[in-house]
């Protein structure tokens, strides 16, 4: 595991050059199961830093969300370089955003972090209920000791960590300019079994099951907001003119809504589990997004994120694509 | 006041198209259904829309009814858009408020029931309705053409294109890798299935091309860029230093004869069965006669020093023409065209290793075997194998093999096409065997013989009547077994199923022709896309077969596909005249149907320009309100307007003129509603 | 006025006249409109400075101030500039359709206070909309109040607003300066942006009302000039614009601190916005 | 609605050089076909946005149809392979949803292939048949 | 008013037996509890401890129709709730029944809501008190608690093996009429037992916020770098306004099916950049610092500044949701130590 101290100090280090503007990586949030992503801007801060399986979130999501704020005449944008702490999913998000040429490779300074996987707070209050205080935890190959204000329980890794890292394949990060701990040993697989489950039911059960995820979506667009891969400037989800969705929430359009979202995706998540973690009323979104990516892994070989020279799934083709289902 | 403000103002005509429309769909009907559309002015009918008195209906209701959009409900736009574009034009308004629905060929043609077809139709006219309220005012423009071609490539082809184009009175630049022209025909001996002299041809060609006033030759040299689009292109072409004054060397070859390292190196030209120098013309006949330092070998240029008194071939130099400070020169030049004929390699045999080539000294490829038999060759046109270094000593085979189809037609090499060539040039070989070697014991081993074209089976009967033995069957193996040059074959005889190990003294391997190994380099400077052979794409397989989709560049000779001199010359002249109708109109149309990027929307991901299969898009830098940003922007004359962009682009920020995701929108809005 | 027993009903209104004012992508076309139903007609009244929903059936509504003053009986105007979808749409319409009105909304120009003043007007662009109400309502009622200067500017001549109204100040005798930001031919007024204009006409504060509106910016550098001439926050008044939705103090967006344009405002004094910081973000 | 009863309506995007041009040989040839299918002419089959076949289907479509020329065929080349691989995929994400499906189809059809064009209007429809009126996530008025 | 109670066994016969109402109540669906119209009595559950999406939706659908027309045409038809219809809602939580005593403010300056008010008016609610609050509450703060009355006709206490109701007005015992038979009238111990729960759960509610001088304070820090350390880390998403009982905001769009149109208003929130976009491309918050600012001052600030009320019942809901952990009270606590003058300078 990472050592904290030493990630601060590299911290306070990359935070000291000219060049930089901010670092994103995770601090000890004001209660449960989950830590805060933080943006600092001043080595001093540094102290706050750290790493534990409660560091869930994706930090890369705010590279891309970093608003580039009107400069006003005369003065120069800042366009310093941004420090980002990642850990292996997280950085597969960098890396499909330099695919995308999201920005350049050298705007950004990866920190990467060998993660033995992360905290599902929902998995997490169904072991411990509801918790005021901060918790923090530690990981290893087997076990997560999760500590609730003073008290230390161990449990099995796959009751409390999310299910994508109990599927992950790349616990190391792809992309780094720095690795702060050695890499861990990839401890799973995925055959995508899930998926091969859901695809078994009928058209029929398949639509009762989203339907009636489907209506519960108050269409609060976190899902999107969070994903590392929205970052258009003008979502065609919300945008007026042509109007794909309207605003009206609605089976018709949430149903509308969901399958954009997961089409606009399409051979460019790299399954942070983001959009699932955030969504208030419990969506199970990833349902949509690994049938995609089980798809283009199998049709088409390819998987996002973890190739910066590839090109975008849907923005090439082989001739020998699959065709079988065409007349 | 700008059209942009004014409200839609629609009229709709209903063709009868005679009784073609008229007595399947209630034309009436329609038109009063169509007259209660929002945005509709007028609604008619006639009977032939397509008419005279057809046309000057709209042009009437345009003046007087101030109309401002038009549809047209007759036949397929595949008909008669352009007629309708004129008719609006005509009229002073702009081509492209003009939308047509389709009734004939999908309404009255193919649904015999009246009220269905009729319902249809008054579907397609909705949907047209609803289109064009939403069309906007679009610009044909022209763009002048340069009159110069830059051909690419100084084989046959190449040389050929840039002779015609030059005689019409055109400039050519003409750019050659190696340091002379002629290309792969240069290496043949003779060529089937007339057996003229492949020199004896060509060579007065090579030497127009040098002289001809319109062609400027830039032999040694290479494309280094080119932008640009149809009409209006620029290129850079690097002129290789061949460190030896261009203008002043006259091709003498003391200088040669004198290198230090003459006869020690493979010449390229001869397969490497010949030797050359450091300093080195590639064959007697190159074309220009300049001789030109190999900078890879020479012991000046790669060690700075070349034996104790400097070097030798300065030093026998008369004119003193060699020049080690030479160096590369970039030249810029303007062309309005492009031929590229950058030709073939041939199949690498080491891609078969079962055949020994890269072992075995006497299996050769064809292309091997014509340098070895052809008159300016190695060994002067003996068929003579195992010399030593010094040309001495060697044997003549007795035994000859032939063997068809090596790297095509397999798909286990991943070559499935067949190369088309080979058959005849085994077939004239085997002669040219028989004609040196009377005594020579001949067998060609073949799939099946692909005699197909002029003189092709005559000439096949003719060498089999020579006593050469064809034998069907492809060989598995071949493989040396003692200390003499015997090979052994391993083959069945498929017509007669018996398996037999034929002995041979000569193989020679009836190699297939490949896309360069370096084609990667002209793809990526034109974008030209490959087909699955790996050859270059032509625009349409039967229509446009010189034509690439990159408007102003063709294709010639065997970099679009395997073929022989004929092919060659005669595509060689499709692609010149392709150009030449450019240049000689002197101007070319843009297409008006082409996409535009809203750069507010645009994020940069450059997924448009990927697939974009004109190499229309670029991202450029964007001011967004002080911050820099890139986004797409199309070059308005290489888009063709097809619209892979726009489903590509996840934010709709690239749309295609006419096809915009807002027109088509309302046109599903319609269509899509059961009833 | 309104609807009382449902805000969100707008009363159809049928287009008497409508004509462009100015050219280009971000055009200005005005709009002179009456109610189609004779009770309404009958009852409305508004005061300079309110502003009204203005909109389209199926396409949807947005704020535009009525640009007509009360005392111009039988109509109401408004001009509006293309700027979206709701504008774009309401361009179509012509002379004998029909839009949507609902209103009238917010709070106006407290006109009846600055009896006996000076007034002076500094307008820019489609800024001249909501001034143009109050210079009639001034006009109409001159015996009330003292001079009334108007100060006008925009890119071009050709962008100017009211074009043939000015003639009419010009004739009638009421100070008018016109100004276009860049140099064009025949232009026979100003030539510069808005507020060198104010500090070229130079008015003086003494017992004024100075009334405000353009971009911005433009609205920024005034109201400074304006105090660098020796006007105090309370005889300065602009308008503030603000993305709406309900125009009725509850769908949330147009807030300034905890004042709602859509009804405390769009009229503010230069004193009351002085105090929110965010007035001038 | 009974099945028999059922005219399922279908929505077609199809490419102007090569299917198109089929639609119309089929037109000139006289070829006799279901008149359910009502076609939207792009210039090219990459043109034609997947979330165009949502939105068909949100409007009520039944079924929708692209088609484009042969691989290798296309006018501008490339476009039907990109077009290729979008359906391949989006067929499948609808599948997941619980979409039949028959509802979405995608052919080759070229501009001789007037006969081939019947063919494909004729399973597209039938398929649309067995998967009955789309309702799933059709807008409809009673959802508001 | 009156005391009742009932064995919790027959919830389900309780609210089967409010059939001259229409009922809405907390049920299970897709994992989640939410509150929905109730079809089938047994599927009402009280397993929850707040419902992620606030019933505010009841008084505010997330999307309504304003009223209907056909395109081209000219008249209208308002749906307007109709006042007199009557609807329970059973299982409604004192925090949210507090909202809408907050939200009703606004609706109701200048130009009454009928929308909003006829849906209210038409509600009977019947709250139930929490006896196990959840980590982030903070109700007693803002005047609120685990047993608060506030907006409430009646309140249900659930004491284990009963369920003890307390009826608030008049309403709400009319509601008790209409059940008939199947409530027993409760007592002291009952009453005693509620007390006693209620005191035992404020006793376990973790979280406060002192709102003194809050209100003055927040416009003051306009523009504080402070700001940045929350909004930094947000993600523009929204959650905390969706889920906020007392949210309010909404956009307004038409829509229309063939000729067949509506207007119609839906949930809408200020921490979308869009929401405040003018059409020139001017954005007066075009940033989060700006969004979040906004949110909080309006809760905090703005709102009791127009209605003497803070918009805030402290459900606890937005830091619950939040995906990075930004946390209300943490704000409000940073923004009593930022110093208004670095505003300035800022
Ligand atoms: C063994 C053999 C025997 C044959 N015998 C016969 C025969 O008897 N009769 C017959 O009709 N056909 C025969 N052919 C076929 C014949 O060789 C071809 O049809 C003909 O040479 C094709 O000419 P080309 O101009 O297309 O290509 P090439 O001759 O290959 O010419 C291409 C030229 O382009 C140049 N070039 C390539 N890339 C670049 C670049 N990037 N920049 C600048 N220059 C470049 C090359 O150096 C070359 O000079 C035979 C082929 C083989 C292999
Ligand atoms: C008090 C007030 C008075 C105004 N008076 C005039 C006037 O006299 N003439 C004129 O041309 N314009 C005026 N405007 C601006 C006008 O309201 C906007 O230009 C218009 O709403 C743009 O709508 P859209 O649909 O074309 O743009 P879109 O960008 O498509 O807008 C989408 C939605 O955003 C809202 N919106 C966007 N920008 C604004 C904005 N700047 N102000 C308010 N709502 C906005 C609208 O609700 C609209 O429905 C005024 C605005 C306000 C607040
Ligand atoms: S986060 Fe959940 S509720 Fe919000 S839009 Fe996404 S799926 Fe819907
Ligand atoms: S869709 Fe979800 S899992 Fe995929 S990249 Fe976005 S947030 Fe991560
Ligand atoms: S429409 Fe788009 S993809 Fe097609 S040629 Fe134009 S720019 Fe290229
Ligand atoms: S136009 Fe679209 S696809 Fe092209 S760079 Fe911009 S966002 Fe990407
Ligand atoms: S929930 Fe959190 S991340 Fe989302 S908008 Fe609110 S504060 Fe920001
Ligand atoms: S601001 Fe947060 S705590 Fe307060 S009512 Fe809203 S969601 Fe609940």
């Amino acid at each position: 595991m990472v050592d904290e101290s030493k990630l601060r100090e590299k911290a306070a280090e990359v935070l000291a050059r000219e060049d930089v503007r901010r670092l994103i990586g995770w601090k000890r949030g004001t209660y449960g199961f989950e830590a805060a992503p933080c943006v600092i801007k001043d080595a001093s801060e540094a102290e706050a830093l750290i790493f534990d399986p409660t560091c869930v979130q994706n930090p890369a999501s705010f590279i891309t969300l970093e608003e580039k704020k009107p400069v006003p005449r005369g003065q120069e944008a800042d366009t310093r370089k941004i420090a980002v702490m990642v850990k292996g999913c997280d950085s597969r998000a960098i890396v499909q955003q330099l695919v995308e040429k999201a920005y350049d490779r050298d705007h950004v300074i990866v920190l990467g972090i060998p993660c033995l996987g992360v905290i599902d707070r929902r998995k997490a209050a169904a072991l411990f209920g509801d918790v005021a205080s901060q918790v923090s935890a530690k990981v290893d190959a087997e076990k997560v000791a999760v500590d609730v204000g003073g008290d230390v329980k161990t449990v099995d890794r796959k009751d409390i960590l999310m299910d994508k890292c109990l599927r992950c394949r790349y616990p190391n990060p792809l992309v780094y300019d720095e690795l702060l701990a050695d890499e861990v040993e990839k401890w799973a697989g995925d055959e995508f079994a899930d998926v091969g489950e859901f695809e078994g039911q009928s058209p029929e059960e398949k639509w009762a099951f989203w339907e009636e995820q489907f209506s519960k979506c108050i269409r609060c667009y976190s899902c999107r907001n969070v994903c590392p891969m929205c970052y258009c400037v003008e979502c065609v989800v919300t945008k007026l003119q042509p109007q794909w969705t309207r605003r009206a929430t609605d089976i018709s359009e949430n149903t509308v809504y969901h399958i954009q979202r997961a089409w606009h995706l399409a051979g460019r998540c790299i399954e942070c589990m983001e959009c699932q973690r955030v969504c208030p009323v419990d969506i199970p979104i990833m349902t949509l997004n690994r049938k995609l990516t089980r798809d283009v892994k199998e049709m088409f070989e390819y998987e996002p994120g973890v190739d910066v020279e590839a090109q975008p799934l849907l923005a090439s083709y082989n001739p020998q694509d699959p065709e079988d289902f065409i007349m | 006041m700008d059209n942009l403000n004014r409200r839609p103002r629609i009229g709709v005509y209903i063709c009868h198209c005679g009784i073609n429309i008229g007595s399947v769909v209630d034309v009436p009907g329609l038109v009063e259904y169509a007259s209660r559309l929002p945005g509709v002015v007028v609604a008619r009918e006639y009977t032939y829309m397509c008419s005279d008195p057809g046309q000057n209906l709209v042009k009437e209701d345009i003046k007087n009814e101030g109309l401002n959009r038009v549809i047209v409900a007759s036949c397929s736009p595949r008909m008669h858009e352009p007629t309708f574009r004129k008719t609006l034009k005509e009229a002073g308004l702009n081509p492209y408020y003009l939308e047509m629905a389709n009734i004939r060929e999908q309404c009255s043609w193919v649904h015999p029931d009246k009220e269905q077809a009729t319902h249809k139709a008054r579907k397609l006219v909705e949907a047209a309705v609803v289109k064009a309220m939403l069309l906007e005012a679009l610009e044909e423009k022209e763009v002048d053409v340069i009159p110069a071609c830059l051909v690419i490539g100084a084989g046959i082809a190449g040389i050929q294109a840039s002779l015609d184009i030059a005689d019409a009175g055109f400039k050519v630049y003409l750019v050659e890798k190696t340091p002379s022209v002629g290309g792969r025909m240069a290496q043949l001996d003779k060529t089937f299935p007339t057996l003229d002299c492949s020199a004896c041809i060509l060579t007065p060609k090579m030497v127009d091309v040098a002289n001809h006033p319109n062609i400027e030759l830039m032999s040694y040299s290479q494309l280094e860029s080119i932008e640009g689009y149809v009409g209006n292109f620029k290129a850079t072409v690097r002129k290789k230093a061949r460190f030896v004054n261009f203008n002043t060397c006259t091709g003498c070859g003391v200088c040669a004869e004198n290198c230090r390292l003459a006869g020690r190196i493979p010449n390229e030209f001869d397969e490497n069965i010949g030797m050359r120098g450091a300093i080195y013309l590639p064959f007697p006949q190159a074309v220009p006669a300049k001789y030109t330092i190999d900078p890879e070998r020479c012991l000046q240029l790669t060690k700075g020093k070349c034996g104790k008194e400097g070097p030798a071939c300065a030093a026998a130099c008369g004119p003193g023409s060699i020049d080690f400070e030479q160096e590369d020169e970039l030249v810029e030049i303007e062309i309005g065209t492009v031929i590229v004929a950058t030709g073939y390699d041939v199949f690498d045999c080491t891609r078969k290793p079962e055949y020994g080539w890269e072992d075995i000294d006497n299996v050769m490829t064809g292309l091997e075997f014509e340098r070895l038999v052809s008159a300016s060759g190695p060994t002067g046109g003996h068929v003579i194998l195992g010399r030593d270094k010094k040309g001495e000593g060697g044997y003549e085979p007795k035994k000859v093999a032939f063997i068809h189809c090596v790297g095509s037609r397999d798909k286990s090499v991943g070559n499935e096409y067949c190369s088309r060539v080979c058959c005849m040039y085994l077939a004239k070989q085997a002669h040219l065997v028989r004609d040196k070697l009377p005594d020579a014991d001949i067998a060609v081993f073949y799939m099946d013989v692909r005699a197909f074209g002029k003189g092709f089976e005559e000439f096949y009967d003719r060498v089999r009547r020579e006593g050469v033995r064809y034998i069907r069957g492809n060989p598995s193996e071949i493989y040396r077994t003692g200390e003499d040059h015997t090979v052994v074959i391993k083959v069945e005889d498929t017509l007669t199923g018996t398996p037999m190990e034929y002995e041979a003294d000569l193989v020679v391997l009836g190699v297939g022709l490949e896309p360069r190994r370096d084609v990667r380099e002209i793809i990526d400077l034109f974008k030209l896309s490959q087909s699955t052979d790996g050859f270059f794409m032509e625009a349409h397989p039967k229509l446009r077969p010189v034509d690439t989709a990159s408007d102003g560049v063709y294709l010639a000779g065997c970099c679009q596909g395997p073929k022989d001199i004929p092919d060659t010359v005669a595509q060689a002249k499709g692609a010149a005249s392709s150009a030449l109708i450019l240049m000689a109109y002197g101007k070319v149309k843009v297409e008006a149907l082409v996409s535009v990027v809203s750069p507010d929307e645009c994020r940069g991901c450059g997924f448009c320009m990927e697939v974009c299969p004109f190499g229309a898009i670029e991202l450029v830098d964007q001011n967004r309100m002080g911050n820099i940003v890139q986004v797409a922007q199309v070059n308005e004359a290489l888009c063709k307007g097809c619209g892979s962009c726009a489903a590509a682009c996840l934010s709709g920020a690239i749309q295609p003129r006419s096809f915009k995701d807002e027109q088509i929108l309302p046109q599903i809005a319609v269509l899509g509603v059961r009833i | 006025m309104m609807d009382d027993t449902n805000p969100y009903l707008p009363y159809t209104a049928k287009i008497l006249e409508a004509w462009f004012e100015t050219p280009g992508d971000r055009c200005i076309k005005t709009f002179k409109v009456s109610f189609e139903d004779e009770k309404v007609r009958d009852t409305w009244s508004h005061r300079p400075g309110q502003c009204a929903m203005v909109g389209r059936l199926g396409t949807g509504e947005s704020m535009f101030c009525i640009s007509s003053s009360p005392t111009e009986e039988g109509y109401l105007r408004f001009s509006i500039m293309r700027a979206g979808k709701n504008t774009a749409a309401l361009h179509e319409l012509e002379a004998g359709d029909t839009m949507t009105v609902r209103g009238p909304l917010g709070n106006s120009f407290p006109v009846e206070e600055w009896e006996g003043k000076n007034i002076i007007t500094i307008g820019g662009g489609i800024g001249q909309a909501p001034l143009r109400p109050v210079i009639n309502y001034i006009r109409a009622n001159k015996d009330s109040y003292g001079d009334l200067t108007v100060l006008y500017g925009a890119r071009t001549s050709e962008d100017h607003c009211f074009k043939g109204e000015f003639e009419e100040f010009f004739s009638e005798g009421t100070t008018c300066h016109l100004s276009v930001d860049v140099e064009e031919e025949k232009w026979p007024h100003f030539v510069g942006f808005v507020p060198t204009l104010l500090m070229e006409v130079s008015p003086s504060p003494d017992n004024a009302i100075a009334v405000t509106c353009g971009p911005p910016v433009m609205i920024n550098f005034v109201v400074q000039n304006l105090e660098k001439l020796g006007f105090a926050p309370e005889q300065i008044y602009t308008t503030l614009e603000e993305r709406m939705k309900c125009g009725i103090g509850k769908c949330g967006r147009c807030n300034i601190g905890n004042l709602y344009v859509c009804k405390d405002g769009p009229v503010f004094s230069y004193a009351t916005l002085k105090k929110i910081p965010e007035a001038f973000a | 609605m009974s099945a028999e009863e059922f005219e399922p309506n279908i929505v077609a995007f199809l490419c102007n050089w090569c299917s198109y041009a089929g639609a119309d040989l089929a037109g000139t040839s006289r070829t006799q076909y279901l008149p359910n299918v009502k076609i939207i002419r792009v210039m090219c089959s990459g043109r034609v946005n997947p979330l165009f076949l949502v939105n068909a289907l949100q409007q009520g479509a039944d079924g929708v149809l692209i088609s484009g020329c042969h691989p290798g065929d296309c006018h501008y080349m490339e476009g039907n392979y990109y077009a290729r691989r979008r359906y391949t995929l989006m067929h499948k994400l609808l599948e997941h949803v619980g979409v039949d499906p028959g509802r979405v189809n995608m052919s080759w059809v070229s501009a001789s292939e007037g006969a081939k064009f019947k063919d494909v209007v004729e399973d597209t429809v039938t398929k649309a048949k067995e998967a009955g009126p789309m309702e799933q996530f059709r807008r409809r008025r009673i959802n508001w | 008013m009156g005391d009742y109670k009932f064995a919790k066994t027959k919830l389900a016969e309780v609210i089967g037996a409010m059939s001259d109402y229409q009922v809405v109540a907390p049920v299970e669906s897709g994992e989640v509890v939410r509150f929905a119209v109730v079809d089938d009595p047994a599927k009402v559950t009280l397993e929850f401890s707040n419902t992620n999406v606030p019933p505010k939706e009841l008084m505010f659908p997330e999307t309504e129709t304003l009223f209907r027309f056909r395109l081209g045409g000219t008249d209208l038809e308002p749906e307007v709730p109709d006042a007199a219809a009557r609807r329970a809602v059973f299982g409604i939580r004192p925090c949210d029944a507090m909202a809408y005593t907050i939200v009703e403010k606004l609706y109701n300056w200048d130009f009454p809501d009928p929308y909003f008010n006829n849906r209210r008016e038409a509600t009977t609610l019947v709250g139930y008190a929490c006896a196990e609050p959840c980590a982030n509450c903070f109700c007693p703060s803002l005047g609120g608690g685990p047993g608060s009355e506030k907006g409430l006709d009646s309140i249900a206490f659930d004491l284990g093996d009963t369920m003890y109701l307390k009826t608030l007005t008049d309403k709400g015992e009319e509601l008790v009429k209409a059940l008939g038979g199947v409530l027993e009238s409760a007592g002291e111990a009952e009453a005693r037992a509620a007390a006693k729960q209620v005191e035992e759960a404020e006793g376990k509610i973790r979280r406060s916020i002192d709102t003194e001088g809050i209100a003055e304070h927040l416009p003051e820090l306009y523009g504080h770098p402070f700001w940045e350390q929350f909004s930094d880390r947000c993600l523009s998403c929204g959650i905390c306004t969706f889920l906020c009982p007392t949210c309010h905001c909404f956009d307004i769009q038409d829509e229309s099916e063939g000729l067949d149109a509506r207007r119609a208003r839906m949930w809408d929130t200020c921490m979308f950049s869009e929401y405040s976009l003018h059409a020139s491309g001017h954005n007066p918050r075009p940033t989060r610092k700006e969004r979040t600012c906004n949110r909080v001052s309006h809760k905090y600030s703005f709102f009791p500044t127009n209605f003497d009320a803070i918009a805030c019942v402290g459900c606890g809901r937005c830091i619950n949701y939040c995906p990075v952990n930004i946390d209300l009270l943490d704000i409000l606590e940073k923004s009593k130590q930022a110093d208004a003058k670095e505003a300035q300078d800022a």
